[in-house]
C-alpha cells in the first residue's frame, strides 16, 4: 500500500499528474453541472417574467406597414 | 436514423441528452481499465541499462491528453470552417463547445509533461520543440476562447472565432515545422521519436485504454456544454420554452 | 427596383421587425419611422448589406443584393450615423478618396464647387476635425452633391443642420427623386418633397413595451 | 482595381504625413526596447552578441504589433470603414493597399535603422546585412498577418491586447527563422540561405491569403 | 446668477465672437442660435471651463469660476455632443456612478423609475452599446430628471430624439426654469417654453462668408 | 473624497468586470512575450538564467505599458472623462481612484504569475521571491509614471506609440532596479535590500506626485 502510494519516491510527480488530470476533469464536470442548472432557473425567470407580455405583443410584433402617398 | 434531421438543434437537443449518460460511462470504464492495468500490471521499472523509474505512469495520462489535445483543435477548426462555409447555427455551436475542453486538455498535457521532465530531465520546463509547440497551441486555444467572449453580439463572435480558428490551423503545420526544425538544412536529425510499434504491450494497452476513456469523456463533456448553449441561444423558440419549463418542475 | 420581401430582424433577444416586404419603385422616397429604438437604423443597414437579416431577401432589380455584392455597392450610397469623415483629412481630400474609390473620380474644381453649395467656401483646406458638428456632417453631405449612385440610404441625415441646410438637402432629395432615383431615409422630422412620390413605413408601433415612452405628467 | 489600390495607400500615407510623429514612435519604440536590453541583462560583449538577432526581432515583433493596432480602428471608429465596404470595390484589394501603406510606414523604417541598434549588440557587418535582408522580408509577412487579427478585434474594449493574444503565436515562424538566419549568419554566411527562402515561401503565401482573410474578418466585425 | 462680460474666443485663425456679455438670471433659459459654425459649441464649452477663452470673464454668484473651480462644477450640468455614456455599463449604472460623483447620489429606484420616464423601461439592464442613437441619448437625459444642479449647460439636447421625447424633454426644461434654474442651450429648432423667460442670444449673424450656405439655385 | 476614490475605482473594475478577458489579455501577452524570447534567442539553460530578470521586467514594462494607453482614452471617447472633469471632485482623486484599478487589474496579476514564468528561465526559488518583491513594488511605480504619460497623449492619433515614446525613458529606473534585485539575489539575498528599498522609495514619491501631474495633464488634453 504504501509503495502504490510511494512510487518508489516519485509520488509527488506522478499523483501531481493524475491528481491534476482527474481533478481538473472532475471540476469541468461541476462546472458543467452548475452553469446548466442555472442557465435552467435563469431561462424559467426569464419566461416566467415574459409570459404575461408575451401573449400581448405576439399579436402585435413590430410590423412593417407601407402606404404609398404622394 | 435521419443525420440531416439532427443538425437542427431542437432534434440534437434529446439526442445529445440521451449520449451524455452513455460516453460518460464508457469514459469511467476505460479510464479505470488503464488505471488499473498501468498502475497494477505493468511492472514499476522499464528499460534495460538506464531504466525509467515510476514516474513513467505519468504516461498514461499525458500522452493521452497530448493526443485529445491536438485531436479537438482539428475538431473545433473543422466544425468552425463548416459553419462559415453552411452558415449552420449548430456547427458553431458545436465548436465554441469544444473548445474549453481542448484547452483543459492542453494544459494537462503541459502540467504532466512537466512534472514528468523534473525526474527524467532534471527540470520542469525546458524549449523543447514539442513543449514549445503545445504552448502555443494552449495560446490558440485561449485566443479563440478570449475572442468569442470578448465579442457580445453571438452571430459575430461565433463568425469572428470560427475564422480565427481555421486561420490557426492553417499556421499549426507552420508553426510546428518552424520550432520543430529550426535548421531547415537537418531537420531529421532533430527529434528521435519512438516508434509506436516498439512501445512494450503492457503500456501500450493501458495508455490506448486511457485515450479512449478521455475522448469518451470528451464527448460526453462536449455534449453537456453544448445543451447549456444550445438553450440559452433558442430559449426564445417554442420547444426550448417547453424543455424549460419541464426541467424547471423536476 | 428595390424589392424586399418577407424580412426579419433580431437584436440583442428582441424581434425589431419581421414579415417586413415593400417595394420601392424609381421615382420614390420611403420615408422609414419609428420612436427611438424601433429599428429604423438596423432596417437601413440590411438594406445596404452591412448586417445580415435573419430571415427573408432584398433584391435589387431583380437580383438578390447577397450575389450583386459589390456592384449592388457601386449603386448605393449610405449616409450613416457616422458621418465617414477622417479629421486629418481636409474636407477635399475626404471628397476626392471618396469619389475615387466610388469609381466615379471627379475633379477639384467639381469638389470645391460642391462645398461652396453646401456651404463650406472658405473651409476646404481645414481639417475636418477643426469643423463644428454641422459643418462636419455638411462635408459629409456633399457627397450627396457629387453622387450619381441611383439608390440613396440616409439615416437621420437632418441632424445637427442648421435651418438653411435642411432646407438645401430637402431640394437635394427631391432632385434625386425626380431624376429618377430612389432615397431611402429616416427622419424624426416631416420632409415636405415637391416632386415624386413619397412612401412612408413606420417600424414598431405596437410593440406595447415603448409606450412607455410617453411622459408621465410632469 | 490597381488604381483603387493606390488610391488607399497615398490616402493612408497622406494621413500619417499629416502627422509625422507617428511614423517616428513606432521607430523609437523599437529603438528603445531594443536598447532596455542591455539595462536589464547587463552588458557583457559576448553574451549581447548572442542575444542581439534574438532581440531584435522580438522588438520588431511588438513594434509592428503595436501599430497594428490602429491599422482598421481609426478607419472604424470614424465611419470610413464602413464607406469602404460600401464602395463596389473588392475588399481585399482595399485591405491590402492598406498593409502595404502600412509595412511602408512601420515595418520599412525598422528595416533601414536595424544597423545601427545591431551596432549596440556588436552585430559583425555580413550579420548585419542578413538581419536587413530577413526583417525586409520578415516583417511585410508580420503586417499580413497582423491585419487579420486586428480586423479579428475591431471595435472591441481592450482590442489592443487581445490582438497581440491572438497574434503573437502565429508570428512565431517568422521571429524563429528570422532571428535564426543572423544567428547562423555568424558560423557560415552560405546557411542562411534556406532561411530566408523560407521567410520568402512564408511571404508569398501570406500575401496571398491574409488580405482575403482579412477581408472576411472585416465583414463579420462590422456587421 | 451667470454674469459674462466682453467675452472673446478664437478658434484656428477664426474670431468666433468678441465682446460678448450678458447676464443670466435665475428663471431664465438663454437659447443660444446660429449657423453651423457660428460657436455656440465652443461659447458652451467656455461657459462651462472646458475651453479658457480668449479675453472676458465668467461669474457665477459674483465669482469667477476659474476661482470657484470645483464649487463651480457642482452647480452645473453640462450636456455635450457626446453622452458621456460607457457603453459596456447598463443604463442604471451609469446613472448610478454619474450621481455619485456629482455628490448627490440616488438610490436605485429613483434611478429606475426616471428611465421609465424616459421611455426605457425594460431597457435598464442593457450595456448602452445595445442601445439604439436615441436611447443612447435618452439615458445621457434622464440625469436630467435626477440632476438638483441650478444650472444646465445642454448643446443640442433635442437631436436624435423623436417627437415624444422631444416633447418630454421640453418639460423637464420647463419645469427646471420655473423651479428657479437657468437653463443654457443650443438647438435649431425653436423652444417653447411654458414658463419662465427666454432670452435669445445669436452668433455670428453679420459673419458675411456664411452667406453662401443658401444653397445655389437648383 | 474616499467615497469618490472608491466610487472611480468600482466602477473601473466593474468595467472591467464585464470583459473579464481583458484581465487575462495582459496576463496573456506578458506570458507570450517571456516566452517569445527563447525562441528567438535559442535555448541554454546558463543563458536563459542569465537572462530571465531583464526578460520578465521588459516584459512587465510592455504590459503595463500598453494596458496603459486605455486608461483615459476609453473614457475620453465616450465623453465620460469630460464629466468627470466636470463632477466638482478633486481631479487628482479621480485619477488615483483608476490608477489604482489599473494596477489592480493589471499590475497584480502580473506578481501574481511571476513565478510560473521564472520558471521557464530555471530562476531558483530565492531569486523567485525577490523577483515577486520587486514586481509588486515596481509595478504600481509603473502604473503611476504611466499615467502622466496617458494623460498627455490623450485623444492624439498614434497615442499609444508616443505613449511608449514619452515613459518607457522613465520607466528606465524602476527597471534597472527591479531587474538588479533579482540579479544580485543569485548571489547573495541579503544584497536585495537596497534595491528594493530604492523602489519602495520611487513608489512613495510617485503616488504623491504622479496623481497630481497626471489630473494637470489632463485638464491640459481636454481644453
Ligand atoms: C511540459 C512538458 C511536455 C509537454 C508539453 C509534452 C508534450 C507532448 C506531446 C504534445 C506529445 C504528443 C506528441 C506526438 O504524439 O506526436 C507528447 C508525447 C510524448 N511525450 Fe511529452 N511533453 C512534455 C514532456 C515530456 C517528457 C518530460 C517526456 C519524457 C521524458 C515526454 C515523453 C513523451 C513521450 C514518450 C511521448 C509519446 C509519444 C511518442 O513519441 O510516440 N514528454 N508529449
Ligand atoms: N478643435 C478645433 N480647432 C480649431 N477650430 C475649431 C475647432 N472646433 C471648432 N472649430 C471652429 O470653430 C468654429 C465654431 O465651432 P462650434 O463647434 O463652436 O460651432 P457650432 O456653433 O457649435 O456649430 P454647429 O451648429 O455645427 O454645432 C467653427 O468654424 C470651427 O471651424
Ligand atoms: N449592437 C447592438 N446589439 C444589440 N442590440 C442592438 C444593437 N444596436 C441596436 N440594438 C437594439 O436594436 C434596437 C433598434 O436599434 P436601431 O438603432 O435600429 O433603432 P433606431 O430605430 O435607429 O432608433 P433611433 O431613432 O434611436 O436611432 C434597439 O432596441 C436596440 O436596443
Ligand atoms: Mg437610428
Ligand atoms: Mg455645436
Amino acid at each position: 500500500m504504501m509503495a502504490f502510494f510511494s512510487q518508489g519516491g516519485y509520488g509527488g510527480y506522478v499523483w501531481g499528474a493524475f491528481g491534476m488530470t482527474f481533478g481538473l476533469l472532475l471540476i469541468e464536470i461541476l462546472q458543467l453541472r452548475a452553469s446548466q442548472r442555472k442557465t435552467l432557473t435563469r431561462l424559467s425567470r426569464l419566461l416566467r417574467l415574459r409570459a404575461p407580455r408575451q401573449t400581448a405583443s405576439s399579436a402585435g410584433r413590430a410590423q412593417g406597414t407601407a402606404g404609398t402617398k404622394s | 436514423m435521419n443525420w440531416f434531421k439532427l443538425a437542427s438543434p431542437a432534434a440534437f437537443y434529446p439526442f445529445a441528452g440521451r449520449l451524455i449518460p452513455r460516453f460518460g460511462l464508457a469514459a469511467l470504464v476505460l479510464v479505470l481499465i488503464g488505471f488499473d492495468w498501468g498502475f497494477f500490471l505493468t511492472s514499476d521499472q522499464l528499460g534495460g541499462s538506464n531504466p525509467q523509474k515510476e514516474y513513467y505512469r505519468i504516461i498514461f495520462v499525458h500522452v493521452p491528453a497530448a493526443w485529445m489535445s491536438m485531436w479537438l483543435y482539428l475538431v473545433l477548426a473543422a466544425w468552425s470552417a463548416i459553419g462559415l462555409v453552411f452558415n449552420t447555427r449548430l456547427s458553431f455551436m458545436m465548436a465554441k463547445a469544444v473548445a474549453p475542453t481542448g484547452a483543459i486538455f492542453t494544459f494537462l498535457a503541459l502540467w504532466t509533461g512537466a512534472l514528468w521532465g523534473r525526474p527524467s530531465w532534471g527540470t520542469y520546463w525546458d524549449w523543447d520543440p514539442r513543449l514549445t509547440s503545445e504552448l502555443l497551441l494552449f495560446f490558440l486555444y485561449i485566443g479563440y476562447i478570449a475572442l468569442h467572449s470578448a465579442i457580445d453580439d453571438t452571430r459575430r463572435a461565433d463568425r469572428a472565432a470560427a475564422l480565427l480558428a481555421i486561420v490557426g490551423l492553417v499556421m499549426v503545420p507552420v508553426i510546428f515545422l518552424s520550432i520543430n526544425c529550426p535548421d531547415p538544412t537537418q531537420c531529421a536529425s532533430l527529434h528521435q521519436r519512438s516508434d509506436p510499434g516498439s512501445i512494450h504491450l503492457s503500456i501500450l494497452i493501458p495508455m490506448l485504454s486511457m485515450t479512449l476513456g478521455f475522448w469518451a469523456y470528451s464527448f460526453a463533456a462536449v455534449f453537456a456544454r453544448l445543451r447549456t448553449i444550445i438553450l440559452t441561444r433558442e430559449a426564445d423558440s417554442a420547444w426550448a420554452r417547453e424543455v424549460i419549463a419541464q426541467e424547471a418542475r423536476t | 427596383m428595390l424589392d424586399v420581401t418577407d424580412l426579419a430582424c433580431r437584436r440583442g433577444e428582441r424581434d425589431l421587425f419581421s414579415g417586413l416586404g415593400f417595394q420601392l419603385p424609381a421615382r420614390t422616397l420611403l420615408h422609414v419611422r419609428g420612436r427611438n429604438g424601433s429599428g429604423k437604423t438596423s432596417l437601413l443597414r440590411v438594406l445596404c448589406g452591412l448586417l445580415r437579416p435573419d430571415a427573408g431577401s432584398i433584391r435589387w432589380r431583380g437580383e438578390n443584393i447577397r450575389e450583386l455584392a459589390e456592384d449592388y455597392h457601386r449603386d448605393l450610397l449610405y449616409f450613416g450615423h457616422l458621418n465617414g469623415l477622417k479629421a486629418d483629412l481636409t474636407g477635399l481630400e475626404n471628397l476626392r478618396i471618396a469619389s475615387t474609390l466610388d469609381q466615379a473620380p471627379v475633379d477639384e474644381d467639381a469638389i470645391i464647387e460642391a462645398l461652396a453649395r453646401i456651404g463650406l467656401e472658405g473651409f476646404e483646406d481645414l481639417p475636418t476635425r477643426m469643423l463644428s458638428q454641422g459643418q462636419k456632417k455638411r462635408v459629409a453631405l456633399a457627397r450627396l452633391i457629387l453622387s450619381k449612385a441611383p439608390l440613396w440610404i440616409l439615416d437621420e441625415p437632418f441632424t445637427a443642420l442648421d435651418v438653411d441646410a435642411v432646407e438645401f438637402l430637402q431640394q437635394l432629395i427631391s432632385a434625386q427623386v425626380a431624376d429618377g432615383g430612389s432615397v431611402v431615409l429616416t427622419t424624426h422630422q416631416e420632409v415636405p418633397l415637391t416632386r415624386g412620390a413619397i412612401q412612408r413605413l413606420t417600424l414598431g408601433e405596437t410593440v406595447d413595451d415603448l409606450d412607455a415612452a410617453t411622459p408621465a405628467a410632469h | 482595381m490597381f488604381r483603387v489600390f493606390y488610391c488607399v495607400l497615398a490616402r493612408d500615407i497622406t494621413l500619417a504625413m499629416r502627422r509625422r510623429t507617428d511614423v517616428l514612435t513606432t521607430l523609437f519604440f523599437f529603438v528603445i526596447v531594443v536598447s532596455l536590453f542591455p539595462l536589464g541583462v547587463g552588458s557583457e560583449r559576448e553574451q549581447l552578441r548572442l542575444l542581439g538577432p534574438g532581440v531584435v526581432w522580438v522588438a520588431a515583433l511588438l513594434a509592428s504589433m503595436l501599430a497594428l493596432e490602429r491599422l482598421f480602428a481609426a478607419d472604424y471608429d470614424d465611419g470610413t470603414l464602413e464607406q469602404l465596404l460600401l464602395t463596389g470595390q473588392p475588399l481585399a484589394v482595399l485591405v491590402l493597399g492598406k498593409v502595404v501603406a502600412h509595412w511602408l510606414l512601420t515595418g520599412l523604417p525598422l528595416v533601414l535603422i536595424a544597423p545601427l541598434v545591431a551596432m549596440q549588440y556588436h552585430l559583425s557587418p555580413p550579420a548585419i546585412w542578413v538581419m536587413m535582408a530577413a526583417l525586409a522580408i520578415g516583417t511585410p509577412v508580420l503586417s499580413l498577418i497582423g491585419a487579420i487579427g486586428a480586423a479579428l478585434t475591431l471595435g472591441l474594449r481592450g482590442g489592443g491586447i487581445l490582438l497581440s493574444l491572438l497574434i503573437l503565436p502565429l508570428y512565431v515562424p517568422v521571429l524563429v527563422y528570422g532571428a535564426g538566419a543572423v544567428s547562423v549568419s555568424a558560423i557560415d554566411i552560405a546557411d542562411t540561405e534556406p532561411y530566408l527562402s523560407l521567410l520568402s515561401a512564408f511571404l508569398l503565401g501570406a500575401s496571398l491569403l491574409a488580405p482575403l482573410a482579412a477581408a472576411a474578418a472585416l465583414r463579420i466585425s462590422l456587421e
